[in-house]
């Protein structure tokens, strides 16, 4: 008997293991991210723009993909940090890797402030409250011009070069290098997160609050750290963006982006981290090609694709992950499988 | 007798509709307590207010001898507080495995953990391991719950209850679709649970009410209509009328 | 033959995709009239949509410079957009003719910057002298809530109290807001002699209705603007309530000259008869000025080289006769004021009177 | 006496799996069938798939000589089929008497006959549906396929939840309604016992297959093959 | 004083007219349809195309546009929204944002960028004044059809079989199904309704909002915050909120001015943190 059970609990963690384990893809992601810099030095720019996104995405995905929380203003804490990183430079120091830090503080001061309003309520009251945060704060950003520059927005950001050594070159090479490590480290830190308890816990109060709380869980608390956390990762996404562009417009807290946001990520699929990296990719490759081509109605374009995305299903376009050895979904699809095969 | 759980007074209304009328309760610690009573008499209600799911309109409730009353419910789980739900509430697509690993690490605290991988955890893998072999899930732990059938589903469901180590367990018709088969064993595992163990259980198979209580009390339009050891109910003329029929 | 390519960067998309359709038609016309060649060299234009977000455009204009290599930028639809790519031009050291952002801060922002369409104060000011000489002393102003909106307000109220006019109440619009009612009320219960308004183009044509429908005028209240409010572009649609407003702006379809009938039929001709407004001519004379630049340089296409000749440059544009500032590379141009009057069945600013040589207030007080 | 519904060789499941493999059996009209079977067995999937709400792979299903094998679930009903789902699935935000004649059919079963059989759902009539108690969805979920007269009922574990005096009640009920109005039913039930009295026939799910098949009577005079059947 | 609360009252209609249709569609099936704009610039379109074009009187319009949108609402339905009844709400948001686009463009190619206005019939322009209010008759014509369109569809929702069965195939189409209920159809019906509403919503708003292809992107936030304040589970909850957005609106750009474009999110925000669900929400209801 007991031979038996050591049989179950080292089969549990076995797949506990797998859960979390680094797949060949991921390695294969950021090895191409990284040959970029190398293969496609024309490209520095979108590639930066990219990383921006895919971060920011990251951010939404934390609170979407694994709390369930819905945001139709999550670039509030974008926006948020793009002005902190801006009067940071302007007024306290040029250095970019402690404006940064700056700015994910800020950010995240204000996701913990604001973490209350999205406690309660369903997924339409979520997109509603955070929305109407985000376009108070875009308003107020837009009165107190003697802080921001108001509508014309903040000029006269210079940055010294990163760490003193790296300085920001008109090819982007250096900002993208910059983005790049950021959002791999960040990701990184996002992954172990949701690999742990903490993590588990909130994929629990996603799909059953009240069943949650009978474990002894405080939703409240949880959903606080996450939003908080989330709302600095924003943050410094937005704080990358004024460090590549040395400049701030209040359309960093326009709705645009923050509808923009979630576009990307439902894309690439919410609740695995990357989503919010592939969908980035894909979206800013499509509509830059795109826009090139048809300026006046790349819209269009744009829009019968996301139709065909939904239509075809995106498991179907990401199905690609089955191919590879040892993925979480090929797994599944084993099971599947079995249960079919025991069926008949 | 030290009382592990006590109502004083509990009254629950939903409009102008009284579903808890006046309820007072004493279960002793270590009691195998039923309670019992027509649909709709207010039992579910009840575990609802004593989990803090439903919070009353007036009476107190005491766990422990501590009044509990306006604590919030999660805080009355880690006072040691665990139920069932009625109808099933488990996590959608998490596995079996998830389930449990979650509601053993968060009974050690390690819920806070945000940068130790789940899979680090040998010690609650290992407690999760056996609890699903305990319940028979051991060859679905991975699969997502949903996929599950409904009986498989429905010892997750208790299964979770269990792995919180609860002092006062509450469990509300654990048995419902159970196979007749297993009801015995499921509520075999309960009955194994330590001596000092208190478990309220509510349930409409009285083959399993009557062997498994040492006490039953029975609920009538919200209120407490009878109370006794298994023997004075099973033979009041009463309780017959309005609930058991002429079966029992 | 060597080509020159020139960067327009537009709000091709969004709120503001008209700004982008009429701007691109004023420099398409420009260059169907005077041919694709200048100095030697053929000139190429590559069209970008920014969809009116700062980043995009600096992105795009950073991508033309290094990767495409334009030589110049023409275009930037609204302040932030321009503010963005300053410190894109004073890196690669390109000029950027601004075809519509008005505000008076940009230009400051770099030396490449330079200027065809205007700065936004600039009608502003002869509509004050104009009003305080036709008697309408106790004035409302209102105006959009924006960098733009702001300039405008203080360009107008400066040159009022100047003149002797008072302001009885300042009133600014939020950027997105669908009703005017609440603003129209309180103007109408200040009770002025007029109203002076500026919103951008499309909201212009909702005020106007609503303006109307209010009774305003027939309350005595006048109706005075800049032309952002009776855009050439929408005014027909705006039906009989249009009628007799006035209005002070740098252009009107309906300009007297030969430059500007060339240029209007030829817009009509290219985009399915649509009337060029405003930001057309903006357009049209960036495309002259960096054809007139090539011009000077002999084909050579160094930027400074390049914003050097575009300094002091003097032609007359279907506006009118403007100047290129050679100190703060604005656009010097005359201001007319103007009515809207029915002319064979159709609306039109006909212009009355003319305000020459008029300079940015904000920067010319400097 | 005529054939009612007629099951061959059904191979169904979700999505791209098969649960059911391959059932047959006929039931007639008048008559009930009790459909037993362990935990995954598949009897919610082959009630399921007589409604008409899984994927269907192979076989056929026939009502009164009619093909409905390729029907779409919501023209099944109104030819007599009538559904207790294992989950209730009571419509949320519906009263009570909303949930009983959204989709009633004309017949000898309507609110006040259904009401006289469950006095408490009258007294609970103006309640939202997920406001009720575990038994009265029990017993809202039964009147509702009652309100659709239907020809065969379909009841998954019907029992479940319900007071044994209302047990009792509802089990004396279905005979009268089965043997007194001709309505046939197909009565999936853990307690075998507790049902085999009522019913005239008994098929046994395995694995999706029928393993076993008799009538009821045999069945509950021979307690080993019941327990071999059915025990882990 | 009056006035102004006349004024708040007729914006508060006009945002309900443009959004009851998405509080079919949203509030009473559950489809997060964001391209409702997108139907209700159809409308619009309709309305311009009918008066500029051919000069028919506006109030053929007003069927005109409704008809219309609702056959293209029912066909796009047939062909690709009941697909995406069981899909996610993500998913659901991805599809309609992608409608959205492409109507944009689609409108900006075939009607041009620019804004599209009418001229409404004389005796819908102008105003007049009773007891001391100053009344705008276009205004007045709003209200009016708005409090008979929402008795109208309150009735129809709550007090009809239809009603039921609509609300019973949202909670659980399968078991729906399963009793026969043809929830396909009355999906289909209802959200050929909802798309006419919008349609009509569309045409009614053409004289006060203007008309341009960014219309659906520029006024869903709009339709979102009446849907979200009213509660989804009745057509008189956003009603009611729709009347008391407008009025704060109004007010509060009228006596404070500075504060202008707080307002209408401040107000969202209060009701929102006070009333989770919205201020009319069954309980118990989504
Ligand atoms: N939110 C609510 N609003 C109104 N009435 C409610 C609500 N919740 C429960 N009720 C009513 O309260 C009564 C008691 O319900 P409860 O669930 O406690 O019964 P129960 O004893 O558990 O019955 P069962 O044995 O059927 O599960 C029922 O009649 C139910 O309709
Ligand atoms: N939605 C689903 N998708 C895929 N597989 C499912 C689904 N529901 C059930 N199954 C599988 O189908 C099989 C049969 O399940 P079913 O619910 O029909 O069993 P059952 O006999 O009714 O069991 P129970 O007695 O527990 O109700 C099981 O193996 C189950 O895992
Ligand atoms: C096209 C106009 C609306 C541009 C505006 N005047 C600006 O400078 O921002
Ligand atoms: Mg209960
Ligand atoms: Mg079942």
């Amino acid at each position: 008997m007991s031979g038996e059970r050591n049989n179950a609990s080292t089969e549990a963690m076995e797949l506990l293991r797998r859960a979390g384990r680094w797949q060949i893809w991921e390695f294969a992601l950021w090895l191409v991210a990284i040959a970029a810099i190398f293969v496609l030095p024309s490209q520095m720019l979108i590639l930066t723009e990219i990383a921006i996104l895919a971060l920011f995405a990251v951010s939404l995905d934390l609170i979407l993909g694994y709390a369930g929380i819905v945001s139709l203003g999550h670039t509030a804490f974008f926006g948020l940090g793009a002005y902190a990183a801006g009067l940071f430079a302007v007024h306290v120091s040029g250095e970019p890797v402690i404006g940064l830090f700056a700015a994910g503080l800020v950010s995240g001061l204000f996701g913990f402030l604001t973490s209350f309003l999205v406690l309660r309520g369903s997924d339409l009251t979520r997109l509603m409250t955070t929305f109407g945060v985000a376009m108070l704060l875009a308003e107020l950003v837009n009165q107190a011009a003697w802080l921001t520059g108001g509508a014309d927005g903040l000029s006269g950001v210079m940055l010294n070069p990163i760490l003193g050594y790296f300085e920001f070159d008109l090819w982007g090479r250096t900002g993208y290098i910059y983005c790049l490590i950021v959002l791999i480290v960040l990701t990184y830190v996002a992954r172990r997160i949701v690999n742990s308890p903490f993590g588990l816990s909130l994929k629990a109060i996603k799909r059953n609050q009240r069943r949650a709380s009978m474990l002894g869980i405080s939703p409240t608390r949880r959903i606080v750290a996450i939003y908080t956390v989330s709302a600095a990762y924003a943050g410094i996404a937005g704080a990358l963006l004024t460090q590549t562009t040395s400049f701030v417009s209040p359309d960093v807290l326009a709705f645009h982006r923050s509808a923009e946001v979630l576009l990307v990520l439902v894309i690439g699929g919410v609740g695995y981290l990357y989503g919010g990296v592939f969908g980035a990719v894909v979206f800013s490759i499509l509509r830059n090609w795109l826009s090139v081509i048809t300026p006046q109605y790349w819209m269009f374009w744009i829009g019968l694709v996301l139709i065909i995305i939904v239509l075809v299903g995106r498991e179907r376009l990401t199905s690609w992950q089955t191919l590879l050895p040892g993925s979480a979904r090929k797994r599944e699809a084993r099971i599947q499988h079995t249960m079919a095969e025991e069926g008949k | 007798m030290t009382l592990a759980l006590e109502t004083r007074h509990l009254v629950k209304r939903f409009g102008g509709f009284i579903a808890t009328n006046d309820v007072s309760l004493q279960i002793r610690q270590g009691a195998r307590h039923a309670l019992i009573g027509p649909n709709g008499a207010g039992k579910t209600t009840i575990i609802n207010l004593l989990t803090g799911v439903l919070s009353p309109n007036s009476g107190e409730i005491l766990l422990g001898g501590e009044d509990i009353t306006s604590v919030s419910s999660y805080r009355r789980v880690g006072k040691g507080l665990s139920r069932t739900f009625q109808i099933n509430q488990l996590f959608g697509d998490l596995t079996p495995l998830d389930s449990v690993m979650l509601a053993i690490s968060e009974r050690k605290g390690h819920g806070r953990f945000a940068w130790r991988p789940l899979s680090a955890d040998r010690e609650v893998a290992d407690e999760a391991a056996s609890l699903l072999e305990r319940f028979r899930l051991v060859d679905v732990m991975g699969m997502p719950t949903t996929l599950l059938p409904y009986g498989k589903q429905r010892l997750l469901e208790i299964a979770l209850a269990i792995a919180m180590q609860p002092k006062v367990l509450l469990l509300d018709e654990p048995a419902a679709g159970v196979p007749e088969e297993e009801r015995h064993e499921v509520l075999g595992i309960v009955r194994e649970l330590p001596a000092n163990v208190t478990v309220v259980l509510i349930e409409h198979d009285m083959d399993l009410v009557f062997s498994f209580a040492d006490r039953i009390s029975v609920l009538a339009a919200g209120a407490v209509f009878a109370e006794g050891t298994v023997a004075e109910i099973s033979r009041d003329p009463q309780v017959k009328a309005i609930y058991l029929g002429e079966d029992a | 033959q060597e080509t020159v390519k020139i960067g327009v960067i537009l709000p091709m998309t969004g709120p503001f995709a008209s700004t982008g359709r009429q701007v691109e038609a004023g420099a398409r016309a420009y260059m169907a009239i005077n041919g694709d060649t200048v100095a030697g060299k053929k000139i190429e234009l590559v069209l970008r949509d920014d969809a009116g977000t700062a980043d995009q455009t600096r992105r795009i204009a950073q991508e033309l410079v290094v990767n495409d290599g334009v030589k110049m930028l023409v275009g930037f639809g609204l302040t932030p957009l321009a503010m963005g790519v300053a410190p894109v031009l004073n890196q690669a050291k390109i000029p950027a003719i601004i075809t519509s952002a008005t505000t008076s801060a940009i230009m400051k922002q770099s030396p490449y910057f330079v200027r065809t369409s205007m700065a936004g104060p600039q009608s502003a000011v002869p509509v004050a002298t104009w009003a305080v000489q036709n008697n309408l002393k106790r004035v409302v102003t209102l105006v959009t809530d924006y960098g733009p909106g702001i300039d405008i307000e203080k360009g107008f109220t400066d040159q009022f109290k100047k003149d002797g006019g008072t302001v009885v109440e300042a009133l600014r619009v939020p950027l997105q807001n669908p009703d005017f009612a609440p603003f129209l009320q309180r103007v109408r219960d200040a009770k002025p002699d007029a109203l002076f308004v500026f919103v951008p183009s499309g909201v212009g044509a909702i005020f106007m209705k609503q303006f109307v429908d209010r009774g305003l005028a027939d309350a005595g209240i006048k109706l005075i603007a800049t032309g952002d409010v009776t855009d050439d572009d929408l005014l027909n649609g705006m039906g009989p309530s249009a009628k007799g407003v006035i209005t002070g702006h740098f252009y009107s379809t309906d300009h007297d000259s030969p430059e500007n009938k060339a240029f209007v039929a030829e817009v009509r001709k290219a985009n399915k008869n649509m009337r060029p407004n405003f930001m057309s001519v903006g357009g049209y004379d960036a495309m002259h000025v960096a054809y007139a630049a090539l011009e000077k340089t002999g084909g050579d296409t160094d930027g400074t080289k390049l914003v050097d000749a575009m300094k002091g440059m003097e032609f007359v544009s279907p506006r009118g006769p403007i100047t290129i500032d050679p100190d703060t590379r604005d656009i010097v141009q005359d201001i007319y004021m103007r009515e809207v009057k029915e002319k064979n069945g159709e609306l039109y600013n006909v212009e009355f009177a003319t305000y020459p040589d008029i300079h940015d207030p904000n920067t010319a007080a400097k | 006496m005529a054939e009612l519904l007629r099951v061959e060789r059904l191979i169904a499941g979700y999505g791209e799996a098969h649960v059911l493999a391959k059932v047959d059996f006929t039931l007639e009209e008048g008559r009930s069938l009790a459909l037993l079977g362990r935990n995954g067995a598949g009897k919610t999937t082959l009630l399921n798939t007589i409604i008409g709400v899984t994927t269907h792979h192979a076989g056929s299903i026939h009502l009164q000589q009619r093909d409905i094998t390729r029907l779409r679930a919501e023209k099944r009903a109104p030819l007599g089929v009538g559904w207790v789902p294992q989950e209730r699935n009571i419509f949320r935000s519906l009263t009570v008497e909303e949930n009983l004649t959204a989709s009633a059919r004309p017949g000898a079963w309507n609110v006040s006959r259904v009401y006289q059989m469950f006095p408490r759902l009258q007294e609970r009539r103006r309640n939202l549906g997920n406001q009720l108690s575990g038994g009265e969805q029990q017993m809202l979920a039964i009147a509702r396929a009652l309100m659709l007269n239907p020809k065969v009922l379909l009841l998954d574990e019907p029992l479940e939840g319900l007071a044994p005096i209302i047990v009792d009640e509802l089990l004396a009920a279905l005979r009268r309604i089965v043997t007194g109005e001709g309505m046939s039913a197909i009565i999936v039930e853990q307690k075998a016992r507790k049902v085999l009295p009522l019913t005239d026939e008994v098929i046994v799910l395995e694995r999706g297959a029928v393993t076993y098949r008799n009538t009821s009577e045999a069945l509950l005079a021979s307690p080993e093959i019941l327990e071999a059947h059915l025990s882990v | 004083m009056l006035t102004i609360l006349f004024d708040g009252i007729a914006y508060g209609m006009l945002l309900f007219v443009l959004a009851c249709g998405l509080s079919v569609t949203l509030g009473l099936m559950n489809f997060v349809n964001l391209a409702h704009g997108a139907f209700a610039m159809a409308g619009g379109y309709v309305t311009v195309i009918m008066m500029n074009r051919y000069g028919i009187s506006f109030y053929w319009c007003l069927p005109a546009a409704f008809i219309v949108t609702a056959l293209a609402g029912a066909v796009l339905e047939r062909l690709l929204y009941r697909r995406l009844y069981s899909a996610s709400h993500l998913d659901q948001v991805l599809f309609s944002i992608g409608l959205v686009f492409m109507s944009i463009a689609a409108i900006d190619y075939f009607m041009g960028g620019q804004q599209q206005l009418i001229n409404l019939p004389p005796e819908l322009s102008g105003r007049f004044g009773f007891m001391g209010i100053d009344i705008g008759r276009y205004r007045l014509f709003i209200i009016v059809i708005c409090a008979v369109l929402t008795v109208a569809l309150q009735l129809a929702l709550t007090r009809t079989r239809f009603g039921s069965q609509l609300r019973a195939a949202v909670d659980d189409g399968r078991v729906a199904r399963g009793m026969g209920i043809n929830v396909s159809v009355i999906f289909a019906l209802t959200f050929a309704l909802g798309s006419g509403l919008a349609g009509l919503g569309g045409a009614l708003g053409t004289e006060l909002l203007g008309l341009d292809p960014n219309f659906p992107l520029k006024y869903l936030i709009y339709f979102m915050i009446v849907v979200t304040v009213g509660g989804t589970s009745s057509i008189t909850g956003p009603f009611i909120a729709a009347l008391l957005l407008g009025i704060a609106d109004v007010a509060g750009k009228y006596y404070v001015p500075q504060l202008g474009a707080f307002i209408i999110y401040a107000v969202m925000i209060l009701v929102l943190i006070l009333r989770p669900h919205g201020l009319f929400s069954r309980e118990g209801g989504r």
